[in-house]
């Protein structure tokens, strides 16, 4: 065990509370996380004490509202290795940073005939925004395809590099479905070498597992606050490069410089991809949730959650009609999602409820992955570090309720 | 375990009532809930006054999708299609006997009388 | 007095506070307000009680956070007049807000010689977008004049709605520099007769006086919560019929009832607008302070703050060499913008902070309009509830000594 | 009252050093912060040895961008081009008297050296 479990949990306020009587395991974090203590103290902190529209105030509660914000970049721009906080972008999401990239990126520089190369085990929010700037470019929509075993067909990618025309290849860093972690490292070389940008959607990596910019070399990266721990908050970071030369998505207050009847010149990175009043006192709690993570080092983190993984991997099998989707070695990270022959997921969700127990089931937002493994939904257990094997051990005794109540 | 899963429901689930596709159908329809993957192709028959004289069901879904089918086939049957088109979310709760329908499941719930009022609606009677 | 306002400031943590030793005296609303006890309570409340990620989930954890979540909606619909809530939007502020309009409904609908009406008062969140749109579309952006008392000069609207060329009038529903409130419903009855849609930005507005969609008959309604106590979120109100004409704006997670690998089907309003995990206990924090104001009434709110206007205007003439942008009568929003002769904005706001006085100085993000009035920056006060006559004795009082150290 | 505004700062500010246009200067330059609406217009001039032997600088803005511009010209002569050119925020502050600024102020303090930067860098001397 790498910590405490009972003392990590402790921090949780949410976890200390009872549903229909029972402990509450919450296995639905790849969805969103629990926030930890100090996230939550942190809002009322900054409410309380230190609130004020951020930049453009010249009093000392501004002064050190702008400080909190930005402190909060800085942690969390050094937490994903970028060393230059002006490349972090605060928006409300993921799925945001990927439309922002799609649109300020896309629209200035995919045009007829270019390629944009995704795969099969994308997120809708890796996935969509592309298919319409495809769309609205005349530029083609490629999926590099997903193996049985739940991998990516990494021989698909260099016939779709080979004529030049791919400008772009997004794809995730961890599957919120299959748990996949794609060698981004080695994705990454084979598409710069071929001229192409790397979009990496880190919504489910980043929280999991070290992530670092650098290392992977990636171009972009889009992931969530509330994914980790934080309020309803994400951030985007790009190269400092390619976030200069591209034009701002939004437009409005703090991401000018100057605006006259009919011109309009930008702010520096990273304002000028930041409209409007931010979301202050939520960066803040991003970055306080960072800290936590820190402090229990991503390292551990990561080995804390395959080692969820592989106490599952072992004991959902047990389940009768059990069929596991995606990697079956350790190496994966913690979502796990699952079939029960003649059992509908959506009643496997609201059974286990029953016991206090909390997992998603559905399309998790990744309808074409499903329609390549022939399912109209699955299960899934996803975890994250205050869950244990006393988690996994309800989640398989709610499984053979279920089977026991629903089949025949 | 779950209220939601009585025995009543369950037994709508393992033995649907009305099971198939009635030859001959003045309503033929089909709906799909895409969120859930739950189907449902749904037949009927009116009688000379224009009411309900018989439905049947074949699809795949949740217990709650179901079992709402399997009830609805037997419960309709009687009615016209303006009190099919009147049907709420109440109503079908108490046909359920007397459930309180999550958010989350009322989609499933209305599959089959929403499948009915359209199959209604394309066919005319509505 | 409206309300006792001793007992209304305790509501307001923040404001226990002492700033340089002084009691704290804010007068920054206009920029972001400060949160009543009951919204930071209720963010703690879903944090340790609720908190699941919304829609999806079919566990009891998420259905009490998608109610609580869909609750407020309905609340902040309400509270605008809108009595479909699947009309009112979630976004990040006021300028995400506008920015969707111009991307969603603009880029459909402008096109070459269009016409594009905005005024000379407006925030550059409700300029900037439509300059751009103007700009990529080939349409014209033409500017509403403000006369020297700082008010609309309504008479160069029928020139510019004559020729039918005009698609949309965007303008401010109270300026955040002038306190001007145009006459929004004559207005909008001028651009609908000439068959041209009505964006309002409400970002000042609906915090500070009654606003009805029903009645203003605009098409459109952009407002922030973080500027009415809530937390970083923000609102768009739009008409049913014109929502789901629009193409969505932000593509991915929660938006699309059906993804296929090259086509995707949209989700019914709001969710079409909504991409990602959206901010949820922010949203509940939102709905919690449209019940603070509702509870002392709006009607209260406006009265309270012309009382403090009058107050102001009637007290700041006493400063020597001191001049007020904008009406002088108390028809008008709390926001006082005054500049003082031979003293920089900056220099005043920076020693009234030592006072504990919290004033803004600088442009307010309205460049145009201070090149209007030929003024590179200005200092503004603007009251909201928590505000009474001893804030502006503090403010006139601080000035006094501002014009004592710095004039000679 | 405010630390900011010091005996020393307001002595520059209402009786600013070197104010107006150096003739015949080797750097001419004009800089604007345009969220503030500060301008200055600075002229320099250089000794044989290439450092700055006059400053001279014109302009309007608040306290501290105006004193920090008084006090600049002063300061740096004797300077080598290089030695301004790495003059930093921190170098600012003590040249103000150790002043700590806040972050909204500093674009006001740095107007006049960075104004100065740019007049070198255009005249080619860095
Ligand atoms: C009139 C007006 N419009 C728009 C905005 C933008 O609001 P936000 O910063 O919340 O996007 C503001 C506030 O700054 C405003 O005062
Ligand atoms: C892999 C992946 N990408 C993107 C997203 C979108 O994240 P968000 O909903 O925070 O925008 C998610 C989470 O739902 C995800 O799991």
């Amino acid at each position: 065990m790498t910590w405490n479990l009972e003392e990590l949990r402790r921090e949780f306020p949410i976890l200390q509370q009872q549903v229909h009587g029972k402990r509450l395991v919450f296995l639905d974090s790849a969805a969103s996380a629990q926030k930890p203590r100090a996230v939550i103290e942190a809002l009322t902190t900054v409410y309380t004490t230190a609130y004020a529209n951020v930049h453009r105030g010249l009093y000392s509660l501004a002064e050190a509202a702008t400080a909190h914000y930005e402190e909060a970049r800085e942690k969390i721009a050094h937490f994903i290795g970028a060393s230059d906080p002006g490349e972090l972008i605060y928006v409300r999401n993921a799925t945001e940073a990927l439309n922002l990239v799609a649109y300020a990126w896309g629209r200035k520089h995919i045009t007829a005939g270019d390629r944009i190369v995704i795969t099969e085990m994308e997120h809708h929010s890796n996935l969509v925004p592309w298919m319409m700037l495809a769309q609205e470019r005349g530029a083609e929509l490629a999926y590099l395809p997903v193996t049985a075993a739940g991998e990516l067909e990494l021989t698909a990618l260099p016939p779709l590099l080979a004529d030049g025309r791919t400008r772009v290849v997004a794809f995730t860093l961890m599957s919120n479905v299959l748990g996949t972690i794609p060698p981004a490292q080695e994705l990454t070389a084979m598409a710069h070498a071929a001229g192409a940008l790397v979009v990496a959607d880190g919504a489910q990596a980043v929280p999991h597992l070290p992530v670092n910019v650098q290392t992977l070399g990636v171009d972009f990266l889009a992931f969530s606050g509330h994914k980790l721990g934080g309020p309803g908050i994400g951030a985007l970071w790009g190269r400092r490069r390619l976030l200069e030369a591209m034009p701002p998505f939004l437009f409005g207050g703090d991401m000018i410089l100057s605006v006259k009847k009919h011109s309009a010149t930008w702010n520096e990175l990273p304002y000028k991809f930041e409209a409007g009043t931010p979301a202050i006192a939520e960066a803040v709690g991003f970055g306080v949730a960072v800290d936590f993570l820190s402090a229990l080092g991503m390292e551990a983190v990561q080995q804390h959650e395959q080692m969820l993984v592989a106490y599952a991997l072992e004991r959902l099998p047990e389940v009768p009609g059990l069929h596991i989707l995606g990697p079956t070695h350790p190496h994966r990270g913690g979502a796990v999602s699952f079939w029960l022959e003649g059992i509908h997921p959506h009643d496997i969700a609201s059974v286990l409820d029953s016991e206090g127990i909390c997992i998603r089931a559905g399309l998790h937002c990744a309808e074409p992955l499903h329609a390549r493994f022939g399912l109209p939904a699955s299960a899934r257990a996803s975890f994250f570090i205050y869950n244990g094997t006393d988690d996994v051990d309800a989640l398989v005794a709610g499984l053979q309720g279920v089977v026991k109540l629903l089949r025949r | 375990m779950s209220d939601l899963y009585r025995e009543q429901l369950l037994e709508h689930y393992h033995e649907p009532q009305n099971y198939g596709v009635l030859p001959e159908a003045d309503v033929d329809v089909q709906l799909d809930n895409p969120t859930c993957g739950d189907t449902i192709h749904l037949t009927a028959r009116l009688d000379p006054e224009g009411r309900i004289a018989k439905v049947m069901f074949e699809g795949h879904g949740c217990v709650i999708s179901m079992a709402a089918a399997s009830m609805l086939t037997e419960d309709v049957v009687g009615k016209t299609p303006q009190e099919v088109a009147a049907l709420e979310l109440h109503d079908v709760e108490e046909m359920m006997g007397g459930l309180r329908l999550s958010m989350g499941r009322v989609k499933c719930a209305l599959l089959a009388v929403n499948a009915l009022k359209k199959g209604l609606r394309e066919s005319g009677r509505l």
